[in-house]
């Protein structure tokens, strides 16, 4: 059973200059327990799909298409409805935990807020220990809880940044790139502390990542996006040893790996399309070395071949 | 009911008679402390007030006086001999900013009796006893009054009012003073209340904030309030006079014939109308109409003679003369700039001047008329006694003109003075002074302008003010009805 | 071609006039504590450690940005640290340096060619206008931007990250300097861009006869440039070798502890992690001894106790106690 | 091919000059205080009357002859007002070219040299800075006195301390920007950088600065005329014609209160739309810090 | 650094700005060209008197001790002697000073509740029409000379609808037993409802005036730091954890957007006091601002010098409280 599933989903900013479609018709889902990773470059929608989630992009934002959590569709839910979701069943990680703290705030004051704002009758003696008790689980000395989080480490922020999306114990937890702005040693911290607590809380996450090492390690399934597409979606194995989409087997190849013999360095020539005005057919046409007439005219469907789904005219045209 | 609020712009700067020497601080201790002699109400005639007698020596340089025996100070101390001598000794040494009234004619002051006071001159001077009317004449409270330097606080009470409250710029309240000996006053207690401008002081009286307004409407509000029903406006005489001063020792003012030029073509009338709205009056002499010797000796405006004037001199259309003209802007109030306008144009209608109007703040003023920098420039002098020689000595004698900044010298008008000031005989003494006037209507070192007037706007119901040519605002003759 | 020896920079940390006042100590951070290396002509030596190990400063003291506390470094037989304001200054042709942040490396309101000439112009490379203006133009070709008629007029802000760091290589480059520091070139980049940029360097490299300096904390892109590879903890050099032994066969803890948080992204090697506890410990007060002791899970006591010194060992240098 | 590169720079600006409501608020900015210019350069031609000199009945209401009336000498205020833009305009820019061409260069130097010099400098800048601007030019005026360069001064006195903050600040932190490390790793002179790197990158905000300042000046101008330690009457000056017109206005004449005012809200007004859009054109980024 | 040892380095970083804003005032006010001593004396003085009067003031010695008896003054409270009333100047800044005091804490409250308000709305709505209303009234008051608006406020509410006095602190007939010198707070003391009601009316116009002025200021600020707040990454965890959104504005986003405003407030303030003279002498305000304003007028040079002192002084004094009061909003100053 998914705790989670996208259908048909559209996040579009309004700009003056049109619409930026950053996710665009997209189908997603996660069952519970899964850890989901979602790679992609910079600039491919993935934090514009996980913000979208919990609806807290810019007010400007227009979402259509459906998004489900236990039933209920998020997108044409009430504002005050959402906000009762948000951090209670969806917990979420940013990127850098040196601006996701507010400063001037103890540790402890915003876990007792958190915890007041979602079940207000709450005294601050239980909201302490709560929090003692989450706060040693991501490996945070309880009494570190009076201080403020610019007395943290960068990776001592990322803990209690977690800590502080587990302590309502959501059913899904997104993270978006935990690791991206820490040190290669901290990153292996954080990413088994991650894998250690899924185990133990038993919850669903959505893992964005532009690391495909650090998707692959963690990750039961990925999905690749390209300019606000899901463009394959796979078992990690699969994905790596069998991957579909051109573009998927690109960036598996620019990615430098740890063999040592192998000093073949591919890269994907070009760069990421406008989404303003994306390329009518496939949006990887431009830069795709297989591209045939029909990519870039027509936008190709998904279809799945082994178990994984694909959204590419080549295997389209296979079965076809 | 038993409160009248004033309303007024002026300033208190000091309550101590040693240091008091501007108009509104010695209003209030004339209300408050009780002098040596006072004034006939409504007249400049001088009567005992704490003196009740007193004799002149046959050379007139020895006074003694006669102090009544029923003064107190509020506290209760006894206002004796050994009170005046301590005040005025205290007033010379402290040499204040009035001190020099006393200071320059007093040798020395002696304690005959526990009640005689006798006071020794420098040299004979007919109008001491005048100087006596002058608050830095009044005794003083040696209980609460520093000796060795000036006080700031309120003085004890020796009048008919003693202040009870005072907060500086804001108001001050007097209340009947229960130890006073004379009459007591008609209304218990008056406040003073302080207000920054004009117009606030105006839209006070308007609004009945205050019973009366005394001192600083702007002329224009004075006018429009005469229209106003249920409020009364009261003019009187003022012994202010304003003057142009010209310096002889400066050119193109050295030349007679500029100087005779400038005061023919000055239009006083139009400073009158326009800027005083006639609350003033143009003035041809530099002794006040009113004040007995008083002669009109300076020309009436006669644009034509001055033009032929200023073309003896040299000058012409095509050569005209080109002067500065000077005034200061705030220590006359608001209307100064303004008359410097006015005098401007009327200059510039011979067609043969051309004035540009300079301005310097009162101390960089005052400098500058002492070391002679100024050529023609806008003065006002208000008496410290009142008396023609008060009007004359100061002006045209050697060491006053320098002081003034017209450095005018002429031996015989000093000689004049000098025998004006010794005379007894009042009809002499009128003799001497108009042929002092004429003296000065020749040489013109100054060219009078206009005479103040005194004003005071209250509402009807107020009786009681009198607006006297001694200018002493007598807040105990007030009342309600 | 260069070589190092005892190089040190403290930086003073600035104390408040109450701090003055009250006798606090002056306090410094340690970022490079006596390092030695040397670097061969046409060879690469890849510098790698975590962040604030002291990797850029490093970097800047070879170039002599910023003054050494103590040091010498020799530049094919001269002294740098001795040369004198205007002598350093024309040096500087001799080596470049390539940034991290290659948007904030560029002044945003010179057009970009006029950037690059303008190190000609210093060096009085060239004789005319004109022939500065064509071998900016040959270099935007030589590092892919063209039409370079097009890319000399642009401003920083109207490129691309991936472009921008051309253009940061050009006018390094176009100096043809000997010596190049390359400090994290392509840390900031897109994924797909990096490999583009690592081969672009790769290609420079051989073609310009450059010696590189190459910093990164990324251990797994070394492997396509580097010959040689030092590894910094805390302002020390723990590892010093040949890439190959190095990345094979790591013995110093820390070095173990880099290579195996590298991501794999084979699934199927999920391999058994050495990850120490903790991070990088404060480089104004580091640890006594051994400056790794704290994270080591082979800390013995003599750790604790004594600072290792950098000794031979199978072919390498390494810093540690558990190899004598 | 550069030309075309230009316009195309200048179409967009012109575009976004009037698409967004920045660009509106800089044009009506602009187009107010081209109007005062105007006025100022061309006051004998525009102005009806002789601003100093008695050309009706005082206090006249306002009516056709006098569109702004008369005060209280029977001078049309209309004139004055007009006048008056002169001297307001002339103050502030002479003001505001001292205070620049002081704080200026001062400042670069200041913050790239830095050390001690550095160090003294921004104190006394900054205890100047910290004094209540209005209260330093009362007391500076009331010292040197009347008269346009004087009273230039005394404004310039409180603002050349903005300049310098601005600049020292800008400049010490773009010092160690690392596009200026790379200038030197070049081997650029340090007056090649100083020119080169670093002016360019602070010249926007010099710019916002200044026509900031001028709406400042203006402003502050005014409050001295007011408190009547301006330029000397009978010289047409708001200020003063304000705090003249004041003396009237229980007599019913409000024109010679509401006209000065006026001008010197819609003068201030243009030139802090102006600078507000400027602002916003030139350095996006500079706008949310004041 | 403990927060005792962040006060003493604040303090002790504020004596050599003292003492530069004192020499600056030396300097400047010793080369006034007009003499005091004149402008004391008048014209009737003979010069005897003149010179014995500069002796007394200390005038005729060298500058650099003139110099030194000035700073030893200064510190020993001694702010010299007003020639006009003969009464310490220290005295009568103290009379006047409550006034002051009295009135920027008034307006600063209107300012402070208009800005807080109407600055953290407008960013929550950011460029909607709350938004555009906000920066227009913000540049639109920031045009008005404060006297102007004053006369206005007068104009209106004094002179034609009568609402309000135009001038002062309290009505003539009006009792009050003060204690302070802050009207308000006495006429509580004293349990005085009519002084309280009729000290109220008298603050309301300049108050307003005032604090209408520095509000616009303090609006911009507030609106463009909480703009500047609300698009940070915390703002966003804080939605993301489904904090309501009074909460985020305001216990977030403009909570932090006072650690800025507070390091500028130093300047708002010097702002406030600047505008406090011109709004003091519109309205009859006897506060220090009116007082420098009429000692100016008179040359009174030693009461000039005392009273720029003071207000340097004060200006300093508050620039380390909200220094402190930073500090203690901002736990990173402290550590
Ligand atoms: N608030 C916004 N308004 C307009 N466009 C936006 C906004 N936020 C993001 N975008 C655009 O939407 C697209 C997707 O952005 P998004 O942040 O989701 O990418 P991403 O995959 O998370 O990239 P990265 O790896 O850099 O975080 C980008 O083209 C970006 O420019
Ligand atoms: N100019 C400076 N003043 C004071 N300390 C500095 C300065 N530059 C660097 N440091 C300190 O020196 C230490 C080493 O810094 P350095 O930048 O060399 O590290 P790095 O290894 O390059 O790290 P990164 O991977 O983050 O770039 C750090 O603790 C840093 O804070
Ligand atoms: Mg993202
Ligand atoms: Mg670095």
């Amino acid at each position: 059973m998914s705790v989670f599933e996208a259908r048909g989903l559209k996040i579009y900013y309004k700009t003056k200059r049109g619409y930026i479609k950053a996710v665009d018709n997209i189908n997603f889902s996660i069952e519970k327990g899964q850890v989901v990773g979602l790679v992609g470059e910079s600039g491919c929608g993935k934090s514009t799909f996980g913000q979208g989630i919990l609806k807290i992009l810019p007010p400007t934002t227009f979402y259509n298409g459906v998004m489900e959590i236990e039933g209920k569709n998020l997108v044409t839910m009430g504002e005050e409805d959402i906000r009762k979701i948000r951090g209670k069943k969806i917990g979420m990680i940013f990127q850098d935990p040196m601006t996701s703290l507010n400063p001037i705030m103890k540790i402890e004051k915003i876990f007792y807020e958190t915890l007041k704002t979602h079940e207000p009758d709450i005294t601050l003696e239980e909201a302490r220990e709560r929090t003692a008790r989450v706060l040693e689980k991501v490996g945070i000395k309880p009494e570190r809880m009076k201080e403020y989080s610019f007395q943290f480490s960068g990776g001592m922020r990322q803990r209690a940044m977690i800590a502080l999306s587990l302590v309502l114990n959501p059913t899904l937890v997104i993270a978006d790139e935990p690791t991206t702005s820490l040190d290669v040693i901290v990153q292996a911290q954080i990413m088994e502390l991650l894998n250690e607590l899924r185990r133990e809380y038993d919850m669903s996450m959505i893992l964005i990542t532009h690391d495909l090492g650090v998707v692959a390690e963690a990750a039961d399934k990925i999905c690749v996006m390209y300019a606000g597409h899901i463009i394959e979606e796979a078992k990690s194995e699969e994905l790596y040893y069998a991957p579909k989409h051109p573009y998927t087997q690109l960036l598996l190849k620019s990615i430098p790996n740890t063999n040592i013999n192998d000093l073949d360095l591919k890269y994907i020539p070009g760069s990421p399309p406008d989404l303003l005005n994306p390329p009518k057919g496939c949006r990887f046409a431009p830069r795709c070395p297989f591209k045939k007439e029909i990519c870039e005219l027509k936008e190709p469907k998904v279809v799945e071949i082994d178990g994984s789904k694909v959204k590419c005219w080549l295997y389209s045209e296979v079965k076809v | 009911s038993s409160v009248i609020v004033v309303g007024t712009t002026d300033k208190i700067r000091t309550l101590d008679p040693a240091n008091c020497y501007d108009y509104f601080s010695s209003n209030i201790l004339q209300n408050v402390l009780a002098g040596p002699v006072d004034y006939e109400v409504g007249t400049a005639n001088i009567k005992p007030w704490l003196f009740e007698k007193w004799d002149v020596s046959s050379d007139g340089l020895v006074y003694t006086f006669y102090i009544r025996k029923d003064a107190y100070f509020e506290d209760g101390t006894q206002i004796d001999a050994n009170i005046f001598k301590f005040s005025f000794d205290r007033v010379m040494r402290l040499n204040g900013d009035p001190a020099f009234l006393l200071s320059d004619v007093v040798e020395k002051t002696e304690v005959v009796d526990k009640f005689t006071f006798k006071v020794h001159l420098k040299s004979k001077f007919s109008a001491f006893v005048s100087i006596l009317g002058y608050t830095v004449a009044f005794p003083v409270n040696p209980k609460v009054t520093p000796e060795d330097r000036f006080s700031d606080i309120a003085p004890s009470a020796s009048g008919p009012y003693r202040i009870s409250e005072w907060i500086r710029d804001v108001r001050i309240v007097l209340e009947e003073n229960p130890k006073y000996f004379g009459p007591k006053p008609k209304t218990k207690k008056i406040i003073i209340q302080f207000y920054e401008n004009s117009q606030q002081l105006r839209l006070a009286l308007e609004t009945g904030e205050i019973d009366i307004a005394y001192r600083h409407l702007d002329p224009r509000d004075i006018l429009d309030l005469q229209n106003v029903s249920g409020i009364k406006v009261y003019l009187g005489a003022s012994p202010q006079i304003r003057y142009l001063v010209l310096n002889v020792k400066q050119k193109p003012f050295d030349n007679p014939l500029v100087r005779q030029a400038v005061a023919l073509s000055v239009d006083r009338s139009a400073i009158v109308k326009d800027i005083f709205v006639d609350l003033a009056k143009p003035l041809y002499s530099m002794i006040p109409a009113g004040m007995w010797s008083h002669e009109d000796v300076f020309p009436k405006r006669d644009l034509q003679a001055a033009k032929e004037i200023l073309k003896i001199a040299g000058y012409s259309e095509k050569n005209p003369l080109v002067i500065d003209l000077w005034y200061t802007p705030s220590h006359y109030g608001t209307t100064e700039a303004d008359v410097a306008q006015v005098l401007k144009s009327s200059l510039e209608e011979t067609g043969m001047i051309r004035v540009n109007i300079k301005y310097a703040e009162w101390s960089t003023y005052v400098e500058y008329f002492l070391n002679g920098t100024m050529g023609l420039f806008l003065l006002g002098w208000y008496p410290d006694y009142l008396d023609p020689d008060d009007y004359l000595w100061p002006f045209l004698s050697v060491s006053g003109a320098k002081s003034l900044g017209s450095f005018y010298e002429n031996q015989i008008v000093e000689d004049l003075m000098v025998a004006g000031r010794a005379a007894t005989n009042q009809e002499s003494r009128e003799m001497i002074y108009k042929l002092v006037q004429n003296y000065h209507a020749a040489e013109m070192p100054y060219i009078p302008l206009w005479q103040g007037s005194a004003d005071c706007e209250a509402h009807d119901y107020i009786k009681g003010i009198i607006l006297e040519p001694t200018q002493i605002f007598r807040y105990y003759l007030l009342e309600r009805k | 071609m260069i070589y190092v020896r005892n190089l040190v920079k403290h930086f003073p940390i600035k104390r408040t006039i109450g701090e003055v006042l009250t006798r606090v100590p002056q306090r410094f951070v340690k970022a490079v504590d006596g390092i030695s290396f040397d670097i061969k002509r046409g060879e690469t030596f890849g510098l790698v450690g975590e962040s604030g190990s002291g990797k850029t400063t490093t970097g800047r003291l070879l170039l002599r940005l910023i003054e050494p506390t103590a040091g010498e470094i020799f530049f094919e037989g001269t002294d740098v640290t001795k040369l004198s304001k205007e002598e350093l200054r024309k040096f500087r042709k001799n080596f470049q340096i390539i940034f991290q942040d290659p948007m904030a490396a560029l002044n945003p309101y010179m057009k970009v060619g006029e950037a690059i000439k303008h190190g000609l112009e210093i060096h009085n490379i060239g004789n005319s206008r004109m022939e500065r203006k064509k071998m900016v133009k040959q270099m935007l070709e030589r590092v892919n931007l063209s039409p370079a008629d097009d890319f000399y007029y642009r401003y920083p802000h109207e490129l691309s990250g991936g472009q921008r760091q051309r253009i940061v290589i050009a006018r390094a480059l176009i100096l043809r300097p000997k010596f190049v520091v390359a400090d994290e070139a392509i840390a900031m980049l897109d994924v797909s861009v990096r490999s583009q940029l690592l081969q672009l360097l790769i290609d420079l490299k051989k073609e310009f006869n450059l010696t590189f300096l190459f910093i990164t904390h990324d251990l797994a892109t070394t492997k396509y440039i580097c010959n040689k590879i030092g590894v910094m903890y805390l302002g020390k050099l723990v590892e010093v070798g040949d890439f190959k032994d190095i990345y094979l066969e790591p013995l110093h803890p820390y070095t173990k502890a880099l290579i195996s948080a590298v991501p794999e992204p084979d699934p199927k090697k999920k391999k058994k992690k050495i990850i120490p506890q903790g991070e990088v410990p404060n480089p104004i007060n580091p640890p006594k001894g051994c400056r790794f002791h704290p994270r080591c899970p082979f800390a013995m006591d003599i750790c604790r106790q004594k600072e290792p010194k950098l000794i031979e060992y199978k072919g390498r240098k390494v810093a540690c106690h558990l190899y004598k | 091919m550069r030309k075309k590169f230009v316009s195309e720079r200048i179409g967009e600006i012109i575009n976004d000059l009037f698409k967004t409501g920045t660009g509106l608020l800089t044009f009506i900015g602009a187009m107010i205080l081209l109007f005062y210019i105007t006025l100022a350069i061309f006051a004998p031609q525009i102005a009806p009357y002789n601003p100093i000199e008695r050309v009706g009945r005082s206090l006249t209401s306002p009516n056709d002859q006098f569109v702004f009336g008369t005060d209280n000498l029977g001078r049309d205020i209309l004139s004055r007002v007009i006048y008056g833009a002169r001297i307001a305009l002339t103050i502030a820019f002479i003001a505001v070219l001292i205070a620049a061409g002081v704080g200026i260069p001062l400042g670069l130097v200041s913050g790239y040299l830095g050390g001690a010099f550095d160090r003294v400098l921004t104190l006394i800048m900054d205890a100047i800075y910290s004094f209540p601007g209005l209260i330093l030019a009362i007391a500076i005026a009331a010292v040197l006195g009347p008269g346009v360069v004087n009273i230039s001064v005394s404004i310039a006195v409180v603002y050349t301390p903005t300049y310098f903050r601005v600049i020292r600040n800008q400049v010490s932190s773009i010092k160690s920007e690392l596009y200026v490390e790379a200038a030197r790793a070049l081997g650029a002179k340090n007056y090649e950088i100083l020119l080169k790197y670093i002016f360019p990158n602070v010249l926007p905000s010099i710019v916002v600065v200044l026509s900031m300042n001028l709406a400042d000046a203006i402003m502050t101008e005014a409050g001295l005329s007011f408190l009547g330690l301006g330029i000397a009457p009978p010289t047409p000056d708001w200020g003063f014609d304000l705090s003249n017109g004041q003396r009237f206005v229980l007599s019913k004449a409000w024109w010679g209160l509401l006209y000065p005012g006026l001008a010197i809200v819609t003068v201030v007004l243009g030139f802090s739309m102006f600078s507000e859009g400027l602002n916003e054109l030139l350095n996006p980024t500079i706008r949310e810090r004041r | 650094m403990s927060l005792k040892s962040y006060i003493i380095t604040r303090v002790i970083l504020a004596i050599p700005m003292i003492f530069i804003l004192l020499v600056m005032i030396f300097f400047i006010l010793r080369i006034i060209p007009g003499d005091p001593v004149l402008a004391i004396l008048g014209g009737k003085a003979p010069l005897e008197v003149i010179e014995a009067k500069r002796h007394e003031l200390g005038l005729d010695k060298p500058v650099i001790v003139q110099f030194f008896d000035y700073i030893g003054n200064v510190f020993r409270g001694d702010l010299g002697v007003s020639t006009l009333t003969n009464r310490p100047v220290w005295d009568e800044i103290k009379d006047r000073f409550p006034a002051t005091l009295e009135l920027t804490i008034f307006s600063f409250i209107i300012a402070l509740l208009i800005g807080l308000f109407y600055g953290a709305e407008a960013a929550w709505r950011k460029d909607k029409s709350l938004d555009i209303s906000a920066r227009v009234y913000s540049i639109l008051l920031y045009a008005i000379p404060v006297f102007w608006l004053g006369l206005m406020l007068q104009l209106l509410f004094g002179v034609y609808l009568r609402w309000f006095p135009v001038g002062g602190r309290l009505s003539p007939r009006v009792s009050l037993d003060i204690k302070t010198g802050l009207l308000i707070l006495d006429s509580v003391l004293n349990w005085n409802w009519e002084a309280f009601s009729d000290v109220l009316k008298h603050l309301l116009l300049p108050g307003l005036t005032l604090g209408l002025v520095i509000s616009s200021i303090f609006l911009r600020m507030v609106r463009n730091n909480t703009v500047l707040m609300l698009s940070k990454d915390f703002v966003k965890a804080a939605k993301a954890r489904g904090l309501k959104s009074r909460v985020i504005l305001y216990g977030h986003a403009v909570k932090n957007a006072f650690v800025p405003i507070f390091t500028i407030m130093g300047m708002q303030f010097a702002l406030l006091l600047a505008g406090a003279v011109l709004t003091e002498t519109t309205f009859s305000w006897p506060g220090i601002g009116s007082y420098l304003v009429l000692k100016i007028k008179y040359r009174d040079f030693p009461a000039i010098q005392g009273t720029i002192v003071f207000f340097a002084m004060f200006v300093v004094v508050i620039s380390i409280v909200i220094d402190i009061v930073n500090a203690l909003v901002d736990p990173r100053v402290r550590y």
